[in-house]
C-alpha cells in the first residue's frame, strides 16, 4: 500500500468512531430516532474488508451500517443528514439509521430484519454473474444471523450454484445480550461453512491491517472464481447493541478489556512503529476528521425534512 | 387469436417474455429438469437452458430472497413457489423485503420480480396444502397482487407482470389450468389493476376473481335461465385494487355479491364490501353477500372439503338472497 | 385494584400464571438474562430460572416451532416473538402449523400455545420494523388473535390465554406500554372473544383496538365538549370477532368508524364494515368510515411517519364526516 | 432379537409393501385423492429404526408416513381407512396419506410442509425434558429437507440446549426431482452434523438389520444424555415422488439396479441363509400380510363417510 492509502483506513476508522460519537450524542438529545447501532470498537472490521474491494463489487450488510457506508465511500454530511431523517440523507429520510445506502457506490444497504439480506446477497452475485458483470458480492452480518434459517438457505445456494460471494461474519461475541455460546452450537462460527464445503478463515477484526489482507486474498480468489468462501472476523462493540441497552449480559471488566484492544490505537501504534506515518500527521488527520464530522452536524441540522408531499412517492417504481 | 388452457397461455406468456428480453430468467423447485410441477414450464429447460431455468433446492426465503437480490442488479427474475401455501416459509421476503426496498431506500433500489405461485383447494390436499389466503398478500403496500380467472388475463397480465418495475405476486389456481379460452397472439398486454366486467347483466352484480369467476359464470347462465340478469366483474387484481368497474356495475344493479374462494373473514370479500359502501352507499338497495369458504382449515375428505368451498349453488343462492 | 402499566399488567399476569401453572414456560429472544427487549420479563430469569425461562438463537421459526412441540406434550408455552415483524420469519408455523394441528388430526394434538408480539409504529423503526399487519393472522382458522387496548385487558386476556388449549397470537403495543389503568388484583380473566363498550354515546360508533382505543378515546372527550357522545366499542380480540356489541351500539347509534392503526386495504375495519352491513344494514345512516394507516410503508422521518399514521385529529374530522 | 421378532420385522416391511400397492390401486381407481408419496423401496428405514425404539419416544415424520405409521403400531384398517378419507381412520378423514397420527402410540404425524415439523421435535423433546419423561424424540425427513431453513434452526436450537432428539435423514438421493448433489452443498447429508457440533453417523438403509443396530446404538447414546446426534440412512424410492411423476429425472437402468436391492429380498435371503427362518415361515408372513390387507381394504371401503355436520369439529379445543 502507498502511503496515502494507509492514511486514507486511518482517516476511515477515525471518522467512524468520531461520526458514531457525534450520533450518540444527537441521539441523547432526541434528534436522532429509532434504534441505533454503534459501530465502535469494530472500525476495523469493514474498513479493513472494504478497502480490498474494487468499486464494481457489491456490499450488503446489516443495520449496523454507519462505518460500512463511509467505508463504501458516502460522505458524513448524507449519512448525518439520513440519521437526522433529513431529505438530503442518503436515503432522503426514509431509511434512517438502519438503512443506509448508495446503489452508485454499489453499497446496498442497510438490512434491519436479521439474516434476511444474505439470501438477497446470492441474488445480487447471480444477477452479476448472468450479465457477465465482474464484481462480487460482499455479504457482512453478525454472529447471531449465523443462527437464522436465512443464513443455511442462502450459504447453501450460493455453494450450490458456485457464486461470486464473499460471505463476512462480524463476530462480536454478542448477539444483543446473547453471547454466542448461548446461542450458536458451534462457538468457533466458520466451522459452519463447512456444511456447506466453503473455504473458511478467520482473522483479529481489532487490527485492520490483517483484516485487510485477507480480505484481498479471500476477494481475489471468489473474483478468480473459487466460488463462495466464508471470513469470520472477530471483534467487539465497545457499546451496548442499542442505545438503551441495560448491558446486563456483559461484565463491565470484560469491555474493559476488550477496549484495551481499541482498533484504533492498535492502528496508530502500529502506523508510528513502523514508521509510516508520525504522530503530527495523524494528529492531522483526527483533526480533520473533527471537521468532517463537524461541518456534516451542521450540514444535517441545517438541511430540510423531506416535503409531506413525498410521502407517497416511491412506494412503486412503475409510473401508472 | 388461439383457443388455449391456462396452463398454455402462461407458458406461452413466460416463454415469449424469455425469448424477448435476455434479463427474464425463472428460479425455482422443479421447473427444470421436471418441467414444472404444473407443467406450466415443460420443454424450457431443454430450450432455455439451465443458467435461465434455474432448479433450486427446497429454500423458498433463498428462492424469494435471490430474486430480489438478482432484480436489485437489473435482471427480471421469475420466481415460483410451488404453491401458494410455501410462500409462508418466505413471507418475510414477500411482504417484508421486495415491497419495501424501493421506497426505504428512496427509489435507489427497484425489485422487477415476478413471484408466480398456485392456489386453491378441492384436491385433497389438506389443511396445509389447500388454501387461497390472497386476501393476506394484498395488505402490504409496496406489492402488487394479481390472480387471473380467464386464458387470455392470464397472458396478458403475465407479460404486465414480466415487464412492470415493481415485485409482483402472481397467483394461479391449480384447478383452473385446464380451463380454455381464446387467447390473443403475441404481445398481448393486460394493465395491472384493471378490473374488467367479464359478463353484462342488470339484476345483481358478482365481483369476483380467479377460480370463482368460473363458478360466478356458470352460476349465472344457470340464473340467466330464471330471467336473473347477473353482471360480473373481475377483479384480476387484489392490489391494486381497481374499484372503478365495480361501483359503475353497483350503480345499475344496486346489488351486490361478492365470490371468492378464501376465508371469508379478513378476505377479500371484506375489502371490497367496504370500499363498495364507502363509494356506493346510497346505490345500495340490499346489504351484500359474501360468498366464501368456510371458515375451516379443509380437510382431507372429497365431501367435507367440497362443503368447505364455495360452490355454484351458494352463488345462486346469495344471489337470489340479496334480489 | 392497582393502578399499573400496561407493562406491569402484562408481566403481572404472566408471574402469576408461571407460580400458579408449571407447565408454563417462556422461551424467546432475550427474555431471560436481558429482561426482555420491553422489559415484560425483568426479573423472571433470576426468580423462575433458566430453565423456564428461556433464550433463544434468532431463530424465529424454530420458537414457535419448539413453542408448538412443547405444547403437543402437555407444557404451555409462552413463546415471544421480539416484534410482530418478526412473524413473518415464523410465518408457517404460526398460520400453518399451530392452528391447523388440531383440526387436521382430528383432534389428537392440542396446542396451548401463546405467542406474545410488540406492534406498531410511531417509534421511527422503518419499514421493515414499524408494522401493524394484525389483519392477516386474524384470516386463519384456528388460531386466536387478541390484542388488548387497556392494562386490565391485557392482563385479563393474557391469563386467559395461557390457559386457553388453542394457539393465541397475543399483539402488544410498543406505544402502550406506559399508558396506566386500573387492573384488578389475583385471578383475574377475561374472556378471549369478547368486545366491550369502554365508552358509552349515543350519536356515533367507534369500533377500535389496541392503540387506536387510546386514540379514540382522546378523540372523544374533545367531541365531548363539543356535544357529540360517542360510543368505543373495543373489539380485544380479531378471532374470534365477537359483534355482539358493536351490532348493539351500531343499533343505537346509527353511525360508525372503523379505527385502527394498520393499513386500510385488507384491514381489520375491512371486516368490521362487511360484518356491520350484513348485521345492521337497515339501521346504518350514513357509510361507515375507517380511520386507518395511509398505504406506505413507514418512514423513517418522524414527520412522515405521523402524517402516515392514524391520528386523534384522523378520528374526529371521520366522525363530524359521518354526523 | 428372538426369533419373533426378527419375523416380525419381516411382517411389517411386507406389510407396508402390500399397503403401498394396494394404495396405488386405489389411487388410480380415485378412491384416494390428493397426493400419495409411497414408501416402497424405505421399507427398511423406518421398520429398523422404529423397532429400536420404545413406545415412549416420540416418532414424527414428513409426507412420506405410512410405512413409519404401521412401524408405529397403527392398523393397516385405521391408515387404508384414513386413505381413503374415512370416518374410521387414524385421522378421521381430515388429514389423508399426509397426515397420519397416533398420539396415544406417539406417533406425531405426517407432516406436509417440508422441514417445518424439524422445530416441532426440537419442542417435544424440551417437553419431555421439563416433565421428566425419559422418552427422546426420533425426527424422519427426506435430504431435501435439510436445505430447509427449518432445519439449521432446528438442529441448532437441539444441540444448544442439548435435548434428546435423533435426527433421521432417509436420504433416497432425490428430493422430487433434484438429485441430491443438485440442492445440496455437501453430497453426504450427515456432514451437515459437524455445523452443530453434532455427533453423526450413516447406514445402509437397504439392510434392516444393519439400520436397526445403528438405531438401538444411537438411540441408547441419546437416551443416556449424550444430546441430540444425527443419523443419515441411504435408501431409495422405487416408485415416483408421488402419484404422476413423470420421471424425467433418473435413468430408468438406475432405478432397475437399486431395486436389486430390494430392502425385503435382501432381509428375506438373510432370515434364510442365517437359519433365522425357514421359507415355508416366511411364505406364512408374507400371505399372512397379504390378508391383512385385504381386509384393511375391505375395512376402509365399507367404513363410513365422516357426518358433514363434524365440519366444524375440533377447530378449536376450548369449548366455548
Ligand atoms: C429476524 C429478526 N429477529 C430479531 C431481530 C431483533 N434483533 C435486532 S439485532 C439483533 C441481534 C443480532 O446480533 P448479531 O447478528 O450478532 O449482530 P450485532 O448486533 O452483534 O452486530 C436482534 C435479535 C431482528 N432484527 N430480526
Ligand atoms: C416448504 C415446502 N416446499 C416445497 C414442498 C413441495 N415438496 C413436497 S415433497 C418435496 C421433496 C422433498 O424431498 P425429500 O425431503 O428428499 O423427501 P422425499 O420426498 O424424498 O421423501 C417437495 C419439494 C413442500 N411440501 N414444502
Ligand atoms: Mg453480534
Ligand atoms: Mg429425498
Amino acid at each position: 500500500m502507498e502511503k496515502s492509502e494507509y492514511l486514507d483506513l486511518y482517516r476511515q476508522m477515525v471518522e467512524i468512531r468520531i461520526l458514531e460519537e457525534n450520533a450518540m450524542e444527537l441521539y441523547q438529545k432526541g434528534k436522532i430516532g429509532g434504534f441505533l447501532h454503534l459501530y465502535i470498537g469494530q472500525e476495523a472490521v469493514s474498513t479493513g474488508l472494504i478497502s480490498a474491494r474494487r468499486p464494481e463489487d457489491n456490499v450488503i450488510t446489516a443495520y449496523r451500517d454507519h462505518g460500512v457506508a463511509i467505508n463504501c465511500g458516502l460522505s458524513a454530511n448524507e449519512i448525518m443528514a439520513e440519521l437526522l431523517g433529513k431529505a438530503t440523507g442518503c436515503s432522503g429520510g426514509r431509511g434512517g439509521s438502519m438503512h443506509m445506502a448508495d446503489v452508485t457506490k454499489n453499497f446496498w444497504g442497510g438490512h434491519a430484519v436479521v439474516g434476511a439480506h444474505l439470501p438477497l446477497a446470492v441474488g445480487m452475485a447471480l444477477g452479476d454473474q448472468l450479465q457477465k458483470k465482474s464484481g462480487i458480492t460482499i455479504c457482512m452480518f453478525g454472529d447471531g444471523a449465523t443462527n437464522i434459517g436465512y443464513f443455511h438457505e442462502a450459504l447453501n445456494l450460493s455453494k450450490v450454484w458456485e457464486l461470486p460471494v464473499l460471505w463476512v461474519c462480524e463476530n462480536n461475541h454478542y448477539g444483543m445480550g446473547t453471547a454466542v455460546d448461548r446461542a450458536s452450537a458451534v462457538p468457533e462460527i466458520r466451522q459452519k461453512a463447512a456444511a456447506y464445503n466453503m473455504p473458511s478463515d478467520s482473522v483479529d477484526g481489532m487490527d485492520v491491517i490483517k483484516v485487510r489482507e485477507i480480505s484481498e486474498r479471500m476477494i481475489a480468489e471468489v473474483r478468480a472464481g473459487s466460488g463462495p468462501q466464508f471470513l469470520e472476523i472477530l471483534t467487539y462493540r465497545f457499546e451496548g447493541h442499542s442505545m438503551g441497552d441495560p448491558e446486563r449480559y456483559r461484565k463491565k471488566d470484560e469491555v474493559r478489556k476488550w477496549k484495551e484492544s481499541d482498533p484504533i490505537g492498535i492502528y496508530h501504534k502500529y502506523l508510528v512503529s513502523e514508521k509510516i506515518a508520525k504522530e503530527s500527521e495523524l494528529s492531522k488527520v483526527e483533526a480533520a476528521c473533527e471537521q468532517i464530522i463537524a461541518e456534516a452536524v451542521q450540514f444535517a441540522e441545517s438541511s430540510p425534512e423531506p416535503a409531506p408531499d413525498t410521502l407517497f412517492d416511491n412506494i412503486y417504481a412503475d409510473k401508472n | 387469436m388461439a383457443t388455449l388452457t391456462m396452463r398454455q397461455a402462461i407458458s406461452q406468456a413466460l416463454w415469449e417474455e424469455m425469448e424477448r428480453d435476455e434479463k427474464v430468467f425463472i428460479l425455482g423447485e422443479e421447473v427444470g429438469v421436471w418441467g414444472g410441477t404444473y407443467a406450466v414450464t415443460k420443454g424450457f429447460y431443454d430450450h432455455f437452458g439451465a443458467e435461465r431455468v434455474r432448479d433450486t433446492p427446497i429454500s423458498e426465503a433463498a428462492i424469494i430472497g435471490a430474486g430480489i437480490g438478482a432484480a436489485l442488479t437489473g435482471m427480471r427474475p421469475v420466481a415460483e413457489l410451488m404453491t401458494i401455501n410455501f410462500a409462508f416459509s418466505a413471507m418475510e421476503h414477500i411482504v417484508n423485503e421486495a415491497p419495501k426496498l424501493h421506497y426505504m431506500f428512496n427509489g435507489q433500489m427497484t425489485v422487477p420480480m415476478v413471484i408466480r405461485t398456485v392456489g386453491g383447494g378441492g384436491r385433497q390436499l389438506g389443511a396445509t396444502h389447500s388454501q387461497t389466503p390472497d386476501a393476506i398478500f394484498a395488505h402490504f403496500p409496496g406489492l402488487k397482487v394479481v390472480a387471473p380467472g380467464t386464458p387470455a388475463d392470464a397472458k396478458g397480465l403475465l407479460k404486465a407482470a414480466i415487464r412492470s418495475n415493481d415485485p409482483i405476486f402472481f397467483i394461479e389456481h391449480a384447478t383452473l389450468y385446464q380451463s380454455r379460452g381464446e387467447v390473443p397472439d403475441g404481445d398481448y398486454i393486460v394493465p395491472i389493476g384493471t378490473s374488467k366486467v367479464q359478463r353484462e347483466g342488470k339484476d345483481v352484480t358478482i365481483v369476483t376473481y380467479s377460480k370463482m369467476l368460473e363458478s360466478s359464470l356458470k352460476a349465472a347462465e344457470q340464473l340467466a335461465k330464471e330471467g336473473i340478469e347477473v353482471e360480473i366483474v373481475d377483479l384480476r387484481s387484489l392490489r391494486p385494487l381497481d374499484m372503478g368497474p365495480v361501483i359503475e356495475s353497483v350503480k345499475k344493479t344496486n346489488r351486490v355479491i361478492v365470490a371468492e374462494e378464501g376465508w371469508k373473514s379478513y378476505g377479500v370479500g371484506a375489502e371490497v364490501s367496504a370500499r363498495i359502501y364507502e363509494e356506493a352507499f346510497d346505490y345500495m338497495d340490499a346489504p351484500i353477500k359474501r360468498v366464501a369458504q368456510k371458515e375451516v382449515p379443509l380437510p382431507y375428505n372429497a365431501d367435507l372439503e367440497q362443503l368447505a368451498l364455495p360452490q355454484v349453488e351458494d352463488i345462486i343462492a346469495a344471489v337470489k338472497e340479496v334480489l
